[in-house]
């Protein structure tokens, strides 16, 4: 579920080509001021093992959200994936205990969160039994099919 | 108008829509199965949603995602394109009872033109002719020959209990007919049990010709002129035309008033298409699709109208912004289906296209959602992509259609582009004379 | 009709004839360098010629080359596109000479309209207007004054024996005319030695509007409307529309009826194009083209007109099959011209284009020679290909625009669409308010 | 200067594809008779180091001719290339002994062929002292820009 907020192509252009200088350079960072306009680029070489999704081909108005996340969670073992598409709920009404927290031990087929679609509340179960260690989405949060929602391992 | 929709599609017609829109300054929200993650309608639209794993029940057809899906993006219309729920009554009811508008006719039109034999009661009670018969059996030779005087031989003799064939004896003047009715009952008081018989107008050679049409809320039906789709193999189209080789503008226009009266009196809204046999210059309503059609583009070469942005407009409660006299056609279109297939045994070829290069160049349009490098998943149809080509005229049409194909390169799987470039060549192509049975015969001829 | 053309030119207007010939029936012959070899000019025709190593003027420019090339192959016309030789009288002469056919005009009348200041005088007797001026030295104030009020203000004092823009002073009213003459007058005797001035129209915002004609050797001359080049940077045009937002259809027909009258007494032949400013509604002569037009397409696009067909046509001895009355202009179109350069400062960018992958739909016509895989080799011109789009009007000729530009992908090489998808979010250019100075103004802007 | 003579395109995909059983079989000939038609796809597996040009990517209409030959000479060191477009004459006239004929000595100047060009007549001198070995072209040959003449060395 990806929206761009698309900038001035000609900024965008001058934009890919200063993060192509900071490739080349080994810099962090750069920044330029002309003409009413300025620019700053910025490359955290801290990050470790992000997978930067390569821009398919012919991408030109909207990053696929079936493309990897920042951190791809798709092959990890542990991974609780949304059944469906609709809006996930961490608890059963608002301002109530989430059902699950980070580091809760919980059982298979214990709810960890609701998703409702066309006004029905599901409640989507662990696969297996193990701890909590990831909490992906946010309460209130849109989810495709697929989505990752969280690890429990 | 629509500050969003949502396109229920995939493939080219997803493109298309995403196109329309796009142009009307709407955002669109793609749906997409894991199958479709890197496919180009996904990409071109302003936002995406998975729906479901590969298979289409899960994903496509999969009415709640698709509707959740429209929440939970704030889409307010929907666009089903063809196929998939494009001509589902109860989908397009339950999107209307979520405050979404479903782009597309009303609910309880699609389910009338979906029942076969109710469509066929309704529009002849509207004035649209369908094929004469007895409307019953016949029981003696005297009625028999009286019917079938009036509907015209020859006449189609077959079992009220009938199919596949049994049972059924053509009578090609009053001295056959005796005979013929004797034989179609003995056999299907053998085949079936039950010798009453009913008569129906045969058609020999006949052509496919459908009328496309487009109606507004506040009334207004305009027809589009008529598409030739006689280039068949099993009942799939392959090639279609804009005019008809076999109409002139007075065959035209008096079908059309026949229809949009008839889809006035029945107060349909959007687009529609009034399919029918043609032979001997009179037309034989075969069925009616609420929808879209994937041949439509040829429609829109000629009239110069952007059929999807009539549909989204009269869908949002638009009026159409033109009379039937401000309808013209000019030069002539055919579209083929490029299709990812072996051009000889029509055996689906998925897989990497690893070069893909369209023609361009005057009167040359492609709609396609493929490109280099996409992989064509084994889980849907195996149309690649429509080549569109328009001329003055048809000699100027085919020549041109000549050249594109020979500019077209798929490269990495089969696809039927081979087969176009025998037919630009074939004589009774050229001449536009042909009918509903050619193709599978030319097909008969080359493959043995 | 000729049995075989040879294209005497590469890149997407050999393209552009090639695909004319073939929907003529007419075999091709392409040239190329030994540059060329994998060009797609020469796959696409029927023959080819290698005529020299990469450098224009010992390939594409070699006459002897090219003429033997012809005899060779036993081509019957050749085909000079634009640039190259199709501009070149003593080229068409040789053609001639040697018994084949120039598709393109009579050689004096590429010679008069080559020469700048003949051809200004030519077109002037022929009835063309151009801009007004003193038509030689003016002596004293009282004359100037007369001249100025004559042509109109403001008005240009230039040097006669000038250039660079020194001794050029503007007067915007008759009170500023004095100094204004005095100035230029002084500033002429330092620089030139020489204080004789003369006087013409100053245009301070002017369009660039050039009307399209077609003649056959049967003295029949048809305008086939305008196209507005406004938009250029360093004379070169980037973007070209027809119509011109800046006319209606009474400016069109007034000054299509000027110029067909003018080339109707010239004895013209073939397609060519007469380029003026157009300024508070009237118009100045700056060149004729005697040759297709690189923007031909948005011609061709509102009027359905085939110009290469018709040059070809006429070229052999054909009239033109329809009448000024049968020209009607339906909609609008836009050309934006995709060039191997950096979108701010065009610097050309040759080399490999990894992936190339074209917008289609309805509406939309790419003319191009590239393929995914082809490398632009650096001894050529810049263009890739043209992204032309047609609509019913301008705003919807601009949204299709808009959303084929972000449809166009073009890898391994910088590419002037992200300039395009700037321009159509500008009001000036969705307005299509415009003179040929604002596309220099707004890349100031842009890059300081 | 490539001609080609289309197929009809079907029988074009269906020699395509028998090509391609000879290839997977090592087969060295396949015949087929059906339908009215009948079709012989063979191979020369004796064909020693014969270079087949790769279709290019996007080749459908036409062989460009700047492809590489049947043999490619282009890299040959005692290549004699065509300076420029025209019809290549062995003998000064019809029925004249030939310039040259194979296994000729030859001297660097010596003209070893005429190319006629525009009504000329191009004498086309040896680049180099050495042993004619090769005659590619025949009498009366229209030849283009670099095309194989012959090869002395």
């Amino acid at each position: 579920m990806s929206k761009e907020e698309k900038p001035d192509p000609l900024e965008g252009k001058m934009i890919r080509d200063l993060a192509a200088i900071l490739e080349e350079t080994g810099l962090s960072e750069i920044e330029i001021e002309k003409a009413g306009l300025r620019l700053r680029v910025a490359r955290n070489i801290q990050m470790v093992a992000a997978t930067v999704a390569a821009a398919p081909a012919a991408h030109t108005a909207n990053a696929p959200s079936g493309a990897p996340k920042a951190t791809d969670l798709s092959s990890h073992p542990g991974l609780v994936a949304s059944p469906m598409v609709g809006t996930a709920y961490v608890a059963s009404s608002p301002g109530a205990n989430p059902f699950v927290k980070i580091g809760d031990m919980v059982t298979e087929g214990q709810t960890l969160l609701i998703i409702e679609a066309m006004k029905t509340m599901n409640q989507i179960p662990s696969p297996r039994s193990g701890r909590v260690t990831q909490i992906i989405i946010s309460d209130g949060q849109p989810v495709e099919f697929g989505e990752p929602l969280m690890v429990v391992e | 108008m629509f500050d969003k929709v949502l396109i229920a599609n995939r493939g080219e017609i997803a493109m298309r829509v995403n196109r329309a829109c796009h142009e009307m300054g709407i955002k669109t929200v793609a749906i997409h199965s894991t199958a479709d993650a890197n496919a180009m309608h996904v990409r071109m639209a302003d936002e995406s949603v998975c729906v479901g794993p590969p298979p289409a029940r899960d994903s496509y057809l999969n009415i709640p995602a698709i509707v959740t899906a429209c929440e939970v993006t704030g889409a307010q219309a929907v666009h089903p394109g063809y196929g998939f729920l494009s001509e589902n009554a109860r989908f397009a009811e339950i999107v209307g009872e979520h405050g979404i508008v479903f782009i597309g006719p009303k609910p309880d039109h699609i389910r009338l033109m979906g029942d076969k034999i109710e469509a066929k009661k309704a529009v002849k009670r509207l004035g649209i002719p369908v094929v004469p018969g007895s409307d019953g059996g016949v029981t003696n030779d005297d009625d028999a020959k009286r019917i079938a005087a009036a509907i015209g031989y020859p006449v189609l003799v077959k079992a009220a209990a009938g199919g596949g064939g049994r049972g059924m004896k053509v009578a090609r003047s009053e001295s056959e007919l005796s005979l013929a009715l004797a034989t179609a009952r003995s056999e299907a008081k053998a085949a079936f049990g039950d010798d009453s018989v009913y008569l129906e107008k045969y058609l020999q050679l006949p052509r496919h010709i459908e009328v496309q049409v487009l109606a507004d809320n506040q009334g207004k039906v305009i027809h589009l002129g008529e598409r030739d789709c006689s280039l068949q193999r099993r009942h799939q189209k392959v090639w279609e035309e804009a005019g008809s080789p076999a109409l002139n503008a007075e065959a035209r226009d008096k079908i059309g008033a026949v229809v949009t009266n008839a889809l006035t009196k029945l107060g349909y809204l959007g687009v529609g298409t009034i399919e029918f046999l043609y032979e001997n210059g009179e037309f034989y309503f075969i069925e009616m699709n609420t929808r879209l059609q994937v041949e439509h583009p040829v429609t829109e070469m000629i009239t110069g109208i952007d059929l999807v942005r009539e549909q989204v407009r009269v869908a949002h409660g638009g009026s159409i912004g033109f009379d039937q006299s401000d309808v013209t056609f000019s030069g002539h279109a055919i579209e083929c289906r490029i299709n990812a297939e072996n051009p000889l045994t029509f055996r689906p070829s998925p897989g990497l296209i690893k070069d893909f290069h369209v023609p361009g160049g005057l009167g040359v349009r492609v709609d396609s959602a493929a490109y280099s490098g996409y992989k064509i998943p084994p889980y849907y149809d195996s149309l690649i992509g429509k080549l569109i080509v328009h001329g003055r005229n048809r000699n100027e049409c085919m020549m041109r259609l000549r050249r594109s194909l020979s500019e077209f390169v798929i490269d990495g799987v089969e696809t039927t582009i081979p087969l176009f470039q025998s037919l630009v060549t074939e004589p009774d192509i050229v001449n536009g004379d042909y009918s509903i049975h050619w193709l599978e015969n030319f097909l008969k001829r080359k493959v043995g």
